[in-house]
Parts: C-alpha cells; structure tokens; sequence
C-alpha cells in the first residue's frame, strides 16, 4: 500500500511535467499582451514597454519557460503580472474557499446520488425509480448557470432565507454548493443505480437471499457496498468537472475561489497565475484520482497494492 | 460582521415607492464589480482600485462632485504662463495613519518616486513630465516640468497622485500595495483579494466631523444579478455600477434609491479612416446619420445616459458642445451613394464580450442594415481584443474595420480625452488609443497649443476649435456619454460616484 | 501415415506478472513450461489435464497466436518461431482452431455467411467461389444454406459450434487445434460434435491436436494422449496404453476420479488431497508432489525427466517403475 | 389422420423456420428500445428538434431579426408567445430558428470529437504498449483541465465564432471518447472472435475495421447522444461567458445570457431560452439513457 | 423410506417477457426424504434451476413467478407462506449451494462474516459463537486452517476451497434439506471427487435430505438414490438410480445414457440425439421431445402424455408407455435395448 501509494506519487511527476510544459504552451499561445493589459487602458506604449519589462516579458520565450521552470522546480510559482503579489500568496488565499465548495457540493451530491440510486435501482421500473431517474437527467441538463441565477432569484431575493453570494456563514454555502453538485448528484445517482442493478444480479447476491438475509440487508449489506466500487471510480473523475463547473459557479455566487481568479487572471493574460492555477487543477485532478485509487482498494479487497 | 442588519431592509416588500427603511450600526457595505488590482496609487491604474485608495489616501487636489478641481492638502496652487513650474502651498498639521507628519518633504518623497523612470510603477508615466521636486520649505512645494503641460493640474488631482506615507514607503517598498499608509478619512484594516477589503475611521481625521461612520467593506461582486440581490436583500448597503437594465427594475423598491448621473464616459463606435470605404468623410457621417441615438439610448442604455454631443462628455474640461447629426436614413443613404457605396457593404465591428458591449454592437449592427451596411459582430474576450488592435504595428496592416469602444479621461481634462484616441499618428496603437486612425494635422497643432500653456482662455480656445473639427470629420459615430449609475438604500448619504466613476465616501453617514 | 505434421521443442511461455515498483525481480506465471511432443499426419493427439495447467495455452502458441517464450515449433519441416506476423500469415491456411466457448468465438455482429466467408477472404479466394464454398462448407458441418443470413445468437451451442468447425474448414488446413470444442456442450449434443469431427477427418484427412478435461471424451476420439499438469507433460503414450496402464501417479487419480455412470460400479477412488497450485509459483522439483500420494524427497528437489519407458510411452515421474508395476 | 400428423410436424417446423428470419442484431435492438418509454418518446422529440432545425427559420412567425424599439421586453402574450426581448424582436420565434444553431453545434463538435477519440482510442487499445502510453498519458493531460477552461483557452486562441466553439468542444470530446473507445477495444479485443480471427491471419486493419470497431459502436451511440447535451451545455457556458456564438445568432445560450441582466424586469428573457436547452439537452439524455439500456454496454465514465 | 420431508407437486413456473409467456418448468412433481439423494438431470434449459429456485422462492427480480402446484415443506406449502416466513426457513431449513463457487460468495467480505451472517441470523448466536461454528464448519468440510480462512477474502481462495466455504455456508444451521444446483461443474474432476466425497459424507451425518441438480449421469450413478429427468420444463422419468440407468423407459433418457461416451468403452461413432436443444418459446404443442424423438408419433405431436407410474416407483411421460393404439405398438417393442 504504501509502496503503491509512493509509486503513483512518482508517477505524478512526469504527468505534471507534461502538464506544465502544455500549460505553458497553450497560455503562451492565448493571444494578448500581459504588458497592455497590466499597463492599463490609458498607458501609453513606454508604459507598456516599462512593464514587459518588469515583468521580463521582454524575454524571448523560451528563455522565459527555464526560469518559469527552475523557478517552478524550486517551487516558486512566481508573481502575479497583474497584482504583484507571490502566485503562492494569491493561489493560497483562494484555495480553500474553492476547496470547501468543492467538498461540500461533493458531499451533499455523493450523499443525494447515492439514495435516489439505490430507490431507483431497488424500485426498478416503478414511480420511485421514474421519478428518481428523471429528477437526475433533469439535473444533468441544466444549464448551471441558470439554475444558480433562478435560485438566487428566489432564496435570496424573493424568499430572503440565504445569501445571494460570498462566502460568510454556513449559510452561504447552501446555494453555491447546491447549483454545482446538481450535476454530480445526477450522475452519482445514475451511475448507483445502474451499477447496483448489475450488482443485484449477481450471484452472491442471491446467496445472500438463499441464507434467508432480508431484502434490506442483501441491499444495502451486500449490494451498496459492491456497486460502489465503479461509483467511487466514476466520483472522482467528477472533482474535474466539478472544478470546471466552480468556474462558472464562483462567478455567480461571487465565490471568492479559484475558478473565480482564473477568470481574472485569464482577461489579463496573468501569465504566472493561470499557469499556477491551472497546474494545481491538474494536480488536484491527479491527487484525487489517487485518492479514488486508494479508496477502490479499501473496498475493493481483490486488489492489491503491489 | 457588518452585514448581518439586511432583514431591516426587507421590511416590506410589496414594492411601495420611496419607503424608508433604516440600518443598524455605522457599518456600510459595498458591493463592487470586481477586484482591486492593488492599493498602491502610484502603481494601480484602475479607477475601482483608485476609488479604494482615496478613502485611504488624499492627493494635493482632487476633484469634487462635477469634475472641479478642489484643494485637499494643497492649501493652494500657482503656475507659470507656460506651464513648466507649479507651486504649492500644503495644509499644515496634517498627520499620515502612522503618526508620520505630512509636510513638503513627503510630497517629495512621492513625486521622486512617481518622476523615477526607473520605479516601475503604472503611473509613472504621467509623472515622467516633472523633471524636479524642490522642498520650498516645510508647507511648500514647487515641480518643474522639462516641457510644458497646460493639463498638469489634473494630473495632479488624479488619483495616481495620491500621497503616501513615506515612513511607510520606507518600510514596505513596492509591498506598500498591501499596506496603504495616507492621510485620508480611513484606515487600512485588511484586504483579503478576492473577498474584499476593511477600512475603518481615522478618528483623527483632520477635516472636521468627518468620516461619519464606523467602518466600510468592499466586496467584489462579478455577477450584475449577484450584485443587485445583495442590495435588494441588504447584504450590501451601495453597490455601483448598476447595470441600466436594471434600474427600473429595483429603483424605489425594497428601499433602495438609485443614483443615475452623467459622467465623463464617452461611447462611440470608430471607424478606421485609412480603410476603404470610411476613409471617406460622407460615408463616416452618413453612419452617424444612419444611427438613432434616442433609441441607442432607450434600447441599450436604457434611458440612463445622454447623447454624446462632442468628441468629450460635458463635465469634461473644455467641453464645447456640437450641433447633433440627426437621425436620418435617407440622408445616410443619400451621403452613402454620393461616397459610391453600394449596397451590402460589408464590415466587421469589434468590441468586447461583455452583455452590455455585445448589445450595443448588436444594435448598431441592426442600424447599419437600414442603409444597407451588413454588419459582423465580433464580441472578444478583454485580451483577444487588445491584441487585435495592439499587435499591429504599421497603420496600414490595421485589420479593424469598426470598433465599438468607451474612453473615460480619467484627469478630466481634455487633452486627455481627445488626444489619445484622436490625436493623430502620435497616438496610433500600438502608441495609444487612435483606433480610428485620424489624422488631421490641424486637429494635432490644436492639441499641442492647448498644452503649450496654462492659460485658461487659450486651452479653452484650443480644444474647442478642435472638437468643431473632429465632429465635422466624424472619424467615429458618436453614441453617448454615459451615466454612473449606483444603487444604494435610502438611509446613505454623501456617498457618490465622481463623473469620472470613481468613488467618493468621504462624505458617507447613515441617516434615519 | 508416420510423417511427423508438426514437432514441439521443449516450448514455454512465461506470462510477466505485473512488475513491482523496486524490485529487479521479474515474476512469471509459468503457464507452459517446457513440453515437447510431436503429431503424426493424420492422427489425433489429446491434450488433457486441468482447468489452469496450460492447456489453451499451449493451443495459442502452436497458433502463433502467442510468441512462445522458448522452444522451437516445426511444422512440416519447417521451423516457423522465428517467423514475423507478416511471414506467417499466409501459413495460417494450414493450421486452424476450434475454439472452446462457441457462444464468445463467433462475432455477434456478423452473419454466419460472413463469419464463415471471412477466412476466404482473408487468404484471397475470388469472390464468385466464396458463395459456392460457404454453402458447401455449411453442408459438410451439417447445416444448410438457410443458415447463412443469420446470425450466431440465433443458434444453439451445438451449432455455433459447428460453424466454428466450418470456419475453421474454410481454407482446407491439414491440422486443427481443438481447444475443447465439447466442454461447453450439453451431453446430448456433444457426441453430434464429436461424431461431426471424426467424419471430417476421415473425409479431408486432418491432424487433430484436441484439448479436452474430459478423459471419457478424449479416450474416445484421440490416437494418443498427453497427460499435462501445471504445466508440464506428466505423460504422454497411445490411447489405449494410457487407459490400460497409466504409469503416473497423477494420470491414475484422474482417470479414477472420472465419475462412471454407471450406479452399479463401485469403485475405489483414489482422491488426492489439496489444490492445484497456483502456475505463479508451481512447486519445486516434481510439481505434483504435493498432491502425490506417493511423494518422495526426492520429488520436492529433483525435476524428473520425461522419459520414453516404453516404446511410445513417455513419463515424468521419478516412480514410474516402481509405481508402474 | 395422416394429415392431421403431417400439419402439426410441419407447423412446428414452419414454425421454426419463421423464426429463423428478421433476428437482426438491429431489430433485436429497435425491440428493446422501444419499450424504453421515456427514451422512445424523446427518441421522437429529437426528430421533432431536427425537423424544425432544418424548418425552423422558415417557418417562424417572426422575423428573427427584425427589432421593434416600441415593443421591447413585454414578457409571454398572445402575439409574442414567449414575449419579447430587448430589441423587441420575438423570443419564440428566435428559441425555434436557434434550434438549428444549438444542434449544429451539439452534432458536429461531438461528430469530430467522437471521430479523433474513435481512431486515437482503438490505435491506443489495439496496439497497446508504447502507441497506448503515449495517447493515454495525452489523454490524461487533456483530462487534468476542466473542460471549459480548455475551452475557454482554444477559443482565446481561435478567437470567437461559432466554428471555433465547435473546435474548442470537439476538442476536450477527443480524450473521454478516446478513454471509452479504448477500454471497449480492450474488451473487444480479448474475445474469443477476434482471437479467432486473428488465427485465420487476417490483417490488423481489417481486425480493427471489421470486428473491433463495430464492438465498440454501442458504447460510442451512447455516449455520443449523451455527449451531445453537455456539448450544447458547454456552448451555453461559453456564450454566457461571452465567448459564444457572434450576435445576432439566436443561439440559445446568447439569448440567455443576454437576458440575465433583465432577471428582476423581464425574466421570460431568460427562463424561455433556458427551458429550451434543458428540454433539449433532457431529451439527449434520456435518449442516451435508452440507448444504453438496449444496447448495454458499459460506460464506466 | 420415511415421510418425505420435501414435496413438490406439479409445480410450474413461468417466465413473462415481451415475446410472451415461457412456462420454463411445467408440471415438475417429485419428493425426498431425509436422507436421500434426489438427482435431476436434464438439458440445459429444461428447468433444473428454476425448479430450485422456486423451491427456495428466489424469482424475486426475475420476471418468473409460480403459476401454479404446491412446495410442500414438512406439511407447509411453501408457495402459500409469507415472505417472512419463508425468509426464516432459507438458509435454516433449506440450504442451497450454488453452480459457480467463484461468483456466489461476496468478494468484498471476508469469509468469516458470510459465513457467520447466516448463524446469528437464524441460530441467534452471539457473535464469538458464531465465529466458533463458522471454523467448526470450515473443519468439517476438510480446510485446514479454518481460523486463518475466515479472515481471507474469497478471491485469496481457489475454486474448490470456495466450493467448500460454500457447503460449510449451506450446512451451518443444520438445513433438511440441502439443494445443490450443479456444485461441481466448474471444478475440475479431481476437485469434484473431493467435493462429491465430502456431501457424501456430510449429509450420511446429518440425514440431511439432498437435492443434487446436475447435468452429469456420472455424477447421479454416483451420488444419487432416485433420479427426476427433466426436459423442456417437465419431469420426464423418475425411478431409483439403478432403474434408470439398467432400464430407462423415455426416449430422452435412453438417448442420453447412449450419447455419453464411457471409458473402457470404445464405440467407432457414439450414438447421438439428433437436433438441437429447444428453445423455450418454441416449444411443440405435443410431447416436448418429439422433434428430436426417434419413436415420434402422431400422437406425440398432438398431445402431450401424461406423467405416470407405469411400474412402481418409476414414472414416465411418454406416449409409449401408455395404452396407445395397437398399430403403433410395434414400434414400442423394436425400440426397446
Ligand atoms: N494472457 C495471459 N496473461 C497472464 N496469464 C495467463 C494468460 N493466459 C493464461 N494465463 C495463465 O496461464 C495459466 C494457464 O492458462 P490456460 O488458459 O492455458 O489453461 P487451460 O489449461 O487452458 O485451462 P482451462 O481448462 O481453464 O481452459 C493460467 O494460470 C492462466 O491464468
Ligand atoms: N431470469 C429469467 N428470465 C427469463 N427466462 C428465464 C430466466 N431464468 C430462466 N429462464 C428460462 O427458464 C428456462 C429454464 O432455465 P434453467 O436455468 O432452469 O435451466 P437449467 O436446466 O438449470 O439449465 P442449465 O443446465 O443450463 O443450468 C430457460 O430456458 C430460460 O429460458
Ligand atoms: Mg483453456
Ligand atoms: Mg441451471
């Protein structure tokens, strides 16, 4: 296990390599001058010379990927074209508010998919798995967007009971978190009650029966525990759309995270920031992923770590 | 903690006009659209981060609600006729947020760092003018300037010329945009990027009487519609801007007062005079004639801004109104075909992506089709769009056809609302702003003569005549100068935004 | 008639088992490891043993289908190990293979006209023959042209698998691979199949190498059987000598342990103790010694070798004497 | 008698014979779906949908672009059944020619998505080893970004149009249908068949073509129709985010987004362009859902 | 013999699917009694497994349901009982073991805990009791070890070990009845003998009643007392084992014990039941067996027989052995061996 876990921590390595050199690529190939764009509207060309120069823009490209790569390697993310401050500092700041959204609409979706599946897959063909099944396709075709607008349009606006956005209280988190794992709860539920229902037919399944175990306890004992095997699998590959969704989601809650910041950083081409936050998407997306990993060999007793 | 009053201001919902309600506390929030950059005034050329900045920080002058210039450390200011050396005379004890004295010796110590060419500082430029700070003797100062500058009164009044402490500037370097240190009506508490920004009262502010509340908290709020439920639920007690849209819809509701003024921002749509067929002066006009600027405004500004009747916005200094191209399609067509246009011309019309832009540029593109103009909308994203028209380095090989843009002078004055973006080859981009690629020599000379001097009557006399000439040569169709437009609930006062759209709070109290 | 069609030469295949990060240590499953035998024209020899021991294997390899880790196979003369997927292509008509589970070796999503059609079309056979072939070849395994444009999931086992036995005819091999074409059958249509297969051999004159579990099955259709286990020949002799006097150990258990059906006979059962060992990591020396009844010392440490006691009877047991009397 | 034994023989043979014919693997299929009620009936509205794409601009009552600055806003009413927008122009009459756009955009993005992952997931699956580590660990990277920013990226890149959020969506399609194709090709690839046809020395090409694509196709159908309203999703958001398809295109996500500041005024601006692409991106979904039931393969995604 | 502690009458199970109603097991009657190896043998889809699944009323999740005949179980009609009810004699009363050892035990749950489940479900024992019974169990199906095992995970195991776990699973609450559904088909023959060996020994032990399904006539010869055949869904033939197999009376039995080729016994072509297996829905409206049927008569394909004593205690379903016309009972006479 522990020798499996330092193996996929190794193998992070290249990926992120790859994935920092792409990223440098691609957001070198985002046309726009950071200079223009940092120097403001109304500066004129020496200004924007001034600050390419500052920001050793001026540099030919590849010179400026080394130092972003030693510097990188160092672990320094550099500094924000935009604001000046340390990459870490500006990151580090938005991290957590993107990280508990992220946590909190994983949790309530996991929690919701996972029930409306088992109803659904243990109520097959009936109202209950109708109605389960059509409330999550619902929720994977709405516009995220849209759905966020409505619900402040009516919690906050109309109805007065949450804040339209920011992140404050508890409270806060209700809105934001429920929009954004709309999507993933839908999927969650989907994918558990499919899986639960290849599961239902196995034949274990009907050992379980023919030792007189109760219809409860085949489901939730023996069935739950083997269907969420693909569930966890397919959950994590959800955190990424779940950060792409936080994009969308962070600008119409006025959620100070990550997705958030990228937007900004990316109307002035802030370089150092969108490269660092777009390597710690990926980082986060891998990490996960080896969480998922580890966790489908807790359930998962065939596999070993070797 | 401040925004937990909101439930007063729901008291009723049922949509009664101008019903009063009331907040507890003397903590105010604003809601604001996004981020600031910094909170360095030297090094911030935003005017959301600047409008931070001056609650914290104060300049020699500044302006007052209509533009004016008025003294703020400066007790009072003289120049020279040719307007190279500019005395000031500064308030006396007068003491920074750290105990630090402001006197002649710090107002050199910032405008040494803003004349250094080697800061690296945003502002730099507008100050690269001063060739000389010299401490005249404690409460006085004199800058002599290596050429004449007619406007560098404003540039004193504007927010880059805000002072710091200098103890401070000492102490934290470029890191002072985290640690604001002024003189101004609030301190500095925190500013967390992202979440916002804390300030509290200077209680030793040297202006009688004021501030007259407690503290304020700016939060950056993207969403238009995330904007306005803060303030309709009370979550935010004045947000800005507000988009026109709106207006209506929340004006006199849920007590909440809108505040629609003019401002000194001009929007125009600018036609590339080297460029076929608008480099012709009937075709650039008959575009003006060929756009209804009544129902712009209706449909797109949604009443809430006037018509743009000069090249800069009234409150701008040395305005000089023009007489309007009317709405007249058959006039359009008539100066079209007089140009050999035929129908079906084709253009394509640039602008950014934000829903506002996007709309004006889908009304203008419905004008244009009455005379027969097929127009292709390309909304783009802030950075495509500043590398389209920046990245091109001979006029000729310039690919914009028409630009839909907005120019807010942020001195005030009017060289610096005309000649960056009409001011000849000088201004060109990548230089500046000339995106209509106008040239007229005449107009240019006319420019130079205004700051030649700082003589009032001949500035005054400059800048008209040559407002007259660009409106005749139309190299853009004049859209509108647009309002500020604020929400705020109904027990603020003083709080407003300045025509150039910046913030003004020093005023601010809560009234009952 | 004793013409040698193929040779087999000490072959293996080793499968790697997933490296581990920090060990040097390659492990191998041992799936074949070193058999030899050789297969007259025309005759049929029998693989039998048990589910794992490598049998199928075995099978892919003489196939080409899997590159043998070592060992040299020989057919008609001709060394073809060495040889490349491109050179051995055109080889391929000769050496065909029934597959056991004839619900997963027909592709559902082709008629039975395709499927059989595929082979003449793989090996270039004009278009206006392939028509003609296929129904001919339906006749032969005993359907009939009606069968053509349907599809595998409409048949029943016994059929699929005669139009694998079809396929498998298409371009007239001389040797066909059988990997338990019975084993998935009901016992009812199990002697059709096996009825079916001596009938084309007589008729076309094949080589069978047929892989079965089943002794009773293998006694009745093979001219000689091999004996395997765990990858490794333990015997190999004619049919009849097998069934008479099997000289190792592990062939008596298994040919006792074939229940007869037959309520009358009672038998004294030689049941062997313990499981079959995993090919990952097969026991040391002789690798049944730890189900051997008659285990020795000698069996943990030492190899044995497989030897031809009697004319045509070979066996690897150390006993094979002593235990054969 | 006699007559009587050979007609019962012979019916139960006829019988049999019957039988034997219209089993296709594709009315195997049309059965199985058909009883997927949900699926059939949105099955029907997409038909409906590209209908009236291909109608649509013909057909509606309004022209879609012709402002009307007197009659700007007014929300649902007997002549503007979805109400105006803020040009006055019909939003209906928009929602119904911008069908088209919102198709187009959903079919072809995931067309060529679906066509480079196919080739790059059977390549990866079939060859394995080195050709497989190469396409998946590319794949792998491509999958470390959430989707929209990439998009949002190739569109920076591209610059805006419709064209190229057809581009940006195909492109971040290319590595979820690559990973789909190839785990099916994995799959595929380990059957007894293909073995079988490997055996009768078929060529690689034609073991790919002929035996392991076709294997993969169900996997793909499903995936492609579920595929389709997350693309329309997709350029949704990039329209909301500006980056959308270019004014006046009726394309669902501009009205939407052109709508939000109107929320508190005019929501009808907002909530009809919104239902249309729920209603629609719903039907994708549960067709996709159908497919899956009747086709069944195993999407572990 | 005593009185039959299982009693299935005319039992019929049926299959609704949208091509139409599969009556899978149609008219299945046979008993056992403690102690007895009852063997059904049959093709494959003649019914052998639904007969024990609606035994153990386990079409739940199936589209099947019993349309029609009793279970009696010790007096009780098990058709007619709550789901309750039933629930608290499966597993106690009447244990079954499934045809796949590899997929019939939870891979996800340590042996011990499957095993024990059942023992606190219906013995109520405490947990350390039940831990004691699970490695007495595992003892007496021959695993060394027994302690060690119930913490290990099915897949560490090989197919015969699980078979086993399967078989200590079913006996741990001293069932009556036992059903085993193919238990050694996936094994192989040397595994099969010491799994064979083992039942064998356990239920002389215990009287326990079994019910061994299987396809193989070797594995009846050796195991069984009397033997049900079945084809396309009905019993077909039941005698004691020596009967059947000295002197089977239906054609289908007749044909199967002549398909099998025996060892020590070399015939140049075996003989074989013509045609395939039937398919359920299509089914002919006479005697099931009539298109395979060498004897086949006009009867055979109109009407289907009835299932009779013909000598005591052996049945059969045939036309042949009922009074049939005189002209065709030639043919009678020339088919027997
Ligand atoms: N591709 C492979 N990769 C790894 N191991 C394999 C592979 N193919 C077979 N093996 C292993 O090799 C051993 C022999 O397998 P093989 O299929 O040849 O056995 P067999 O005798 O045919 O068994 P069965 O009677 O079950 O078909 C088994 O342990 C199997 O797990
Ligand atoms: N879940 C089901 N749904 C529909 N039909 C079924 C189902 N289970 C069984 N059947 C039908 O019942 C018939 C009898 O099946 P059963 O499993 O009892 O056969 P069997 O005698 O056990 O065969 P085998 O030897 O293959 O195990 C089959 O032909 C099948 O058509
Ligand atoms: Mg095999
Ligand atoms: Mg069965």
């Amino acid at each position: 296990m522990f020798r499996f876990i330092i193996k996929r921590i190794l193998e992070i390595i290249p990926i992120l390599f790859l994935v920092s050199i792409f990223i440098f690529m691609f957001v070198h190939m985002i046309p726009g001058d950071p200079a223009r764009l940092v120097a403001g509207v109304d500066a004129t060309l020496a200004d924007v010379e001034l600050v390419r120069e500052e920001l050793g823009l001026d540099k030919p490209i590849v010179e400026q990927y080394f130092t972003y790569m030693k510097n990188l390697v160092q672990g320094d993310l550099g500094k924000s074209l935009k604001t000046g401050r340390a990459v870490s500092e500006e990151i580090g700041a938005r991290f957590m508010p993107t990280f508990w959204l992220t946590v909190w609409s994983m949790a309530w979706a996991v929690i919701i998919g996972l029930l409306i599946g088992v109803v659904s897959a243990t109520k097959r063909n009936k109202w209950q798995d109708y109605f389960g099944m059509f409330g999550a396709v619902s929720g994977l075709s709405l516009p995220s967007f849209w759905l966020g607008l409505m619900l402040i349009q009516l919690f906050a606006v109309k109805l007065g009971w949450l804040p339209t956005g920011g992140m404050e209280t508890w409270k806060s988190f209700i809105l934001p978190a429920f929009t954004l794992g709309t999507g993933v709860a839908a999927v969650v539920a989907r994918f558990t009650r499919s899986s639960l229902m290849d599961v239902l037919k196995e034949d274990y399944i009907r050992t379980g029966r023919s030792k007189g175990l109760s219809e409860r306890k085949v489901t939730w004992g023996h069935g739950l525990r083997n269907a969420m095997i693909p569930v966890v699998t397919m959950t994590g590959l959800q955190f990424g759309f779940l950060l792409g969704g936080s994009v969308v989601i962070e600008t119409v809650f006025s959620w100070p995270g990550l997705g958030k910041l990228l937007i900004d950083s990316v109307a002035y081409r802030d370089y150092p920031v969108i490269q660092a936050e777009m390597l710690i998407f990926a980082l986060e997306f891998i990490v996960i992923n080896l969480i998922v990993d580890l966790l489908y060999g807790i359930l998962n007793p065939q596999i070993r770590y070797e | 903690g401040c925004s937990d009053s909101g439930g007063e201001g729901k008291g009723s919902d049922d949509g009664k006009s101008a019903e009063k309600v009331t907040k507890e506390g003397k903590d105010v929030v604003v809601a604001v659209a996004s981020n600031f950059t910094g909170l360095d005034p030297h090094d911030t050329n935003d005017t959301l981060s600047n409008s931070a900045e001056k609650t914290m920080m104060e300049g020699l002058l500044g302006f007052d609600k209509d533009m004016k210039i008025i003294p703020l450390l400066a007790k009072e200011y003289s120049a020279n006729d040719e307007a190279t050396e500019f005395t000031f005379k500064l308030r006396e004890n007068i003491k920074f947020h750290d105990g630090t004295p402001f006197n002649a010796e710090a107002v050199k110590v910032n405008f040494d760092r803003l004349a250094d060419p080697n800061s690296g500082l945003k502002r730099h430029s507008l100050f690269a003018i001063i060739e000389k700070t010299e401490v005249v003797n404690d409460y006085e100062v004199k800058f002599t300037l290596s050429e004449p500058f007619g406007a560098m009164i404003n540039t004193f009044a504007h927010p880059a010329a805000l002072i710091i402490s200098p103890k401070a500037l000492e102490e934290h370097g470029k890191e002072i945009a985290r640690n604001p240190v002024g003189t101004g009506p609030f301190k500095f508490v925190e500013w967390k990027p992202g979440e916002g920004l804390e300030i509290v009262k200077n209680e030793e502010y040297w202006q009688e009487g004021f501030p007259k509340v407690d503290s304020i908290t700016f939060k950056p709020v993207t969403e238009n519609g995330s904007r306005i439920a803060m303030l309709q639920t009370g979550e935010a007690d004045f947000i800005y801007p507000v988009p026109t849209e709106q207006v209506e819809g929340i004006d006199g509701k849920d007590g909440i007062e809108i505040e629609s003024k003019p401002s000194i921002v001009v929007r125009y749509m600018a036609m590339n005079t080297l460029k076929e067929p608008f480099d012709d002066k009937k075709v650039r006009q008959a575009l003006n004639y060929a756009v209804n600027k009544d129902a712009f405004i209706k449909v797109v500004m949604n009443d809430q801004s006037s018509k743009l009747d000069s090249v800069i916005a009234p409150d701008v200094q040395y305005y000089a109104q023009q007489e309007l191209y009317k709405f007249d399609v058959e006039k359009a067509k008539e100066l079209l075909k007089e140009a050999g246009v035929k129908e079906g011309l084709k253009a394509n019309l640039w602008g950014a992506n934000n829903s506002s832009a996007i709309k004006a540029m889908e009304f203008l593109q419905q004008q244009l089709a009455q005379v027969g103009i097929e127009v292709e909308v390309f909304p783009m994203e802030a950075g495509t769009l500043s590398d389209k028209i920046w990245s091109v380095q001979e006029a000729k090989d310039a690919d914009i056809e028409l630009y839909y843009g907005g120019w807010s002078p942020s001195t005030g004055d009017a060289d610096w609302g005309i000649r960056p973006l009409v001011g000849g080859e000088d201004a060109f981009p990548p230089n500046a702003y000339n995106v209509s690629y106008y040239n007229n020599p005449k107009v240019n000379q006319l420019i130079l003569d205004g700051l030649q001097t700082a003589d009032d009557a001949a500035r005054a006399k400059a800048y008209e005549e040559a407002q007259g000439i660009i409106w005749e040569d139309a190299p853009w169709v004049f859209l509108t100068a647009e309002n500020t437009i604020a929400g705020k609930k109904n027990y603020l006062k003083g709080i407003y935004l300045l025509p150039d759209g910046s913030l003004s709070v020093s005023e601010l109290e809560i009234v009952e | 008639m004793s013409q040698n069609l193929l040779e087999v030469h000490n072959i293996k295949k080793y499968f790697p088992i997933k490296k581990k990060l920090f060990s040097k240590k390659k492990e191998f499953i041992k799936a074949v490891d070193g058999i030899s035998f050789t297969v007259k024209k025309g005759e049929t020899l029998s693989i039998v043993g048990e589910s794992g021991c490598g049998k199928s294997t075995t099978g892919r390899v003489l196939m080409k289908l899997l590159e043998a880790t070592e060992g040299k196979i020989v057919f008609e003369g001709n060394d073809i190990t060495g040889l490349s997927d491109d050179e051995i292509r055109p080889l391929r008509k000769e050496f065909q293979m029934v597959f056991q589970d004839p619900y997963a070796s027909l592709n559902p999503r082709l008629t039975v006209k395709e499927i059989i059609e595929e082979p003449l079309i793989v090996h270039n056979i004009d278009k206006a023959k392939r028509a003609d072939r296929v129904v001919e070849l339906l006749e032969v395994v005993g359907l009939n042209k009606y069968h053509a444009n349907r599809y595998p999931h409409e048949f029943s086992g016994g059929q699929r698998q005669r139009i694998g036995i079809a396929r498998a005819l298409a371009v007239n091999p001389k040797l066909i691979i059988a990997d338990e074409p019975v084993s998935a059958l009901d016992v009812s249509i199990q002697s059709q199949i096996l009825n079916l297969l001596k009938d084309l051999q007589e008729k076309y004159d094949l080589t069978y190498i047929f892989i079965a579990h089943d002794l009773s099955v293998v006694e009745h259709i093979s001219d000689r059987v091999a004996v395997m286990y765990l990858g490794r020949l333990v015997e190999l002799t004619t049919r009849d000598e097998l069934f008479a006097t099997p000289l190792h150990p592990y062939t008596k258990a298994l040919l006792s342990a074939v229940p007869v059906p037959d309520p009358t006979v009672k038998r004294n059962r030689i049941i062997l103790k313990g499981d079959i060992p995993s090919p990952a990591a097969p026991p040391s020396g002789c690798t049944f010694h730890t189900r051997c009844p008659f285990a020795q010392d000698r069996c943990r440490e030492q190899i044995p070798e497989f030897r031809e006691i009697e004319k045509e009877h070979f066996v690897a047991c150390h006993f094979a004497e002593e235990l054969g009397s | 008698m006699v007559e009587l034994k050979l007609t019962k023989k012979e019916a139960y043979m006829q019988q049999s014979m019957e039988n034997i014919k219209s089993n296709t693997p594709f009315s195997e299929f049309w059965r199985k779906f058909k009883k997927q009620k949900l699926a059939f009936v949105s099955f029907f509205f997409i038909l409906f949908l590209i209908a009236l794409a291909i109608v649509g601009p013909f057909i509606v009552p309004y022209d879609i672009a012709e402002p009307d600055y007197n009659n700007v806003l007014t929300g649902p009413t007997a002549e503007h059944w979805a109400g105006t927008d803020a040009y006055g122009r019909d939003i209906f009459s928009r929602i119904v020619a911008g069908t088209q756009i919102s198709l187009y955009v959903g079919l072809t993005s995931v067309f060529l998505g679906a066509l480079g992952g196919t080739f790059f997931g059977l390549i990866a699956g079939y060859y394995g080893k080195k050709v497989d580590a190469i396409i998946m660990r590319g794949c792998d990277v491509l999958l470390a970004f959430p989707g929209i920013l990439l998009a949002i990226g190739i569109i920076a890149i591209l610059g805006p149009g419709l064209g190229n959020v057809i581009i940006a969506v195909a492109i971040f399609s290319v590595p979820v249908f690559a990973r789909i194709v190839r785990s099916s090709t994995l799959a595929v690839k380990s059957t007894l068949y293909v073995e079988a046809t490997k055996s009768i020395g078929a060529v690689p090409r034609r073991i790919i073509w002929k035996h392991i694509f076709p294997g993969t196709l169900s996997s793909i159908i499903v995936y492609f129709t579920m595929r389709i309203g997350s693309a329309i999703l997709t350029a949704a958001s990039l329209s909301f985010l500006g980056l959308g398809a270019q004014p006046p295109s009726p394309e669902w996500g501009a009205m939407l987004s052109g709508g939000r500041d109107y929320l508190n005024i005019a929501p009808h601006v907002t909530i009809f362009p919104g239902l249309a692409i729920f209603i629609t991106v719903l039907a994708f979904n549960l067709l996709g859902d159908g497919l899956r039931d009747a086709l069944d393969p195993k999407i572990k995604d | 013999m005593d009185q039959p502690v299982l009693k299935v009458n005319n039992l019929q199970t049926y299959f609704t699917s949208d091509a139409g109603v599969v009556k899978a097991v149609d008219g299945v009657s046979f008993e056992v009694s403690k102690g007895e190896t009852l063997g059904i043998v049959g093709e494959s889809g003649s019914g052998k497994s639904v007969t024990s699944l609606s035994i153990m009323r386990l079409l739940k999740d199936t589209p099947g349901r019993i349309a029609d005949g009793e279970i009696l179980y010790e007096g009780r009609d098990l058709v007619k009982i709550s789901e309750n009810d039933m629930r608290k004699i499966r597993g106690n009363d009447i244990a079954m073991i499934f045809q796949e050892p590899m997929t019939s035990l939870n891979p996800v749950f340590k042996i011990g805990r499957q095993l024990e489940e059942a023992i606190i479900l219906h013995l109520k024992f405490s947990k350390k009791e039940a831990r004691e019974r699970s490695i007495e169990m595992l003892t007496s199906v021959g695993i060394s070890r027994p302690e060690k095992i119930v913490h290990e995970f099915p897949h560490q195991l090989s197919g015969g070990m699980r078979q086993r776990v399967m078989i200590a699973m079913a006996m741990a609450c001293n069932p009556k009845v036992l059903i085993a559904d193919e238990p050694t088909t996936a094994l192989d023959v040397t595994i099969q003998a010491q799994i064979l060996d083992l039942m064998r020994n356990l239920t002389k032990t215990t009287d326990t009643a079994i019910l061994l399904i299987t396809h193989d006539l070797g594995v009846v010869a050796e195991m069984c007392d009397r033997v049900v055949v079945m084809y396309g869904g009905r019993a077909v033939e039941e005698s004691d084992v020596l009967s059947i197999f000295a002197n089977p009376k239906h054609p289908y039995t007749q044909g199967l014990l002549a398909s099998i080729p025996k060892i020590g016994e070399r015939l140049d072509r075996l003989q074989s039941i013509p045609g395939n297996v039937p398919i359920p829905s299509r089914m002919p409206e006479g005697c099931k067996f009539a298109p395979r049927c060498p004897h086949a008569m006009d009867i055979c394909w109109e009407k289907e027989p009835e299932y009779k004593e013909v000598i005591t205690n052996h049945s059969v379903r045939c036309w042949l052995h009922e009074e049939v016309p005189q002209d065709e009972s030639e043919l009678v006479g020339s088919t027997q061996h």
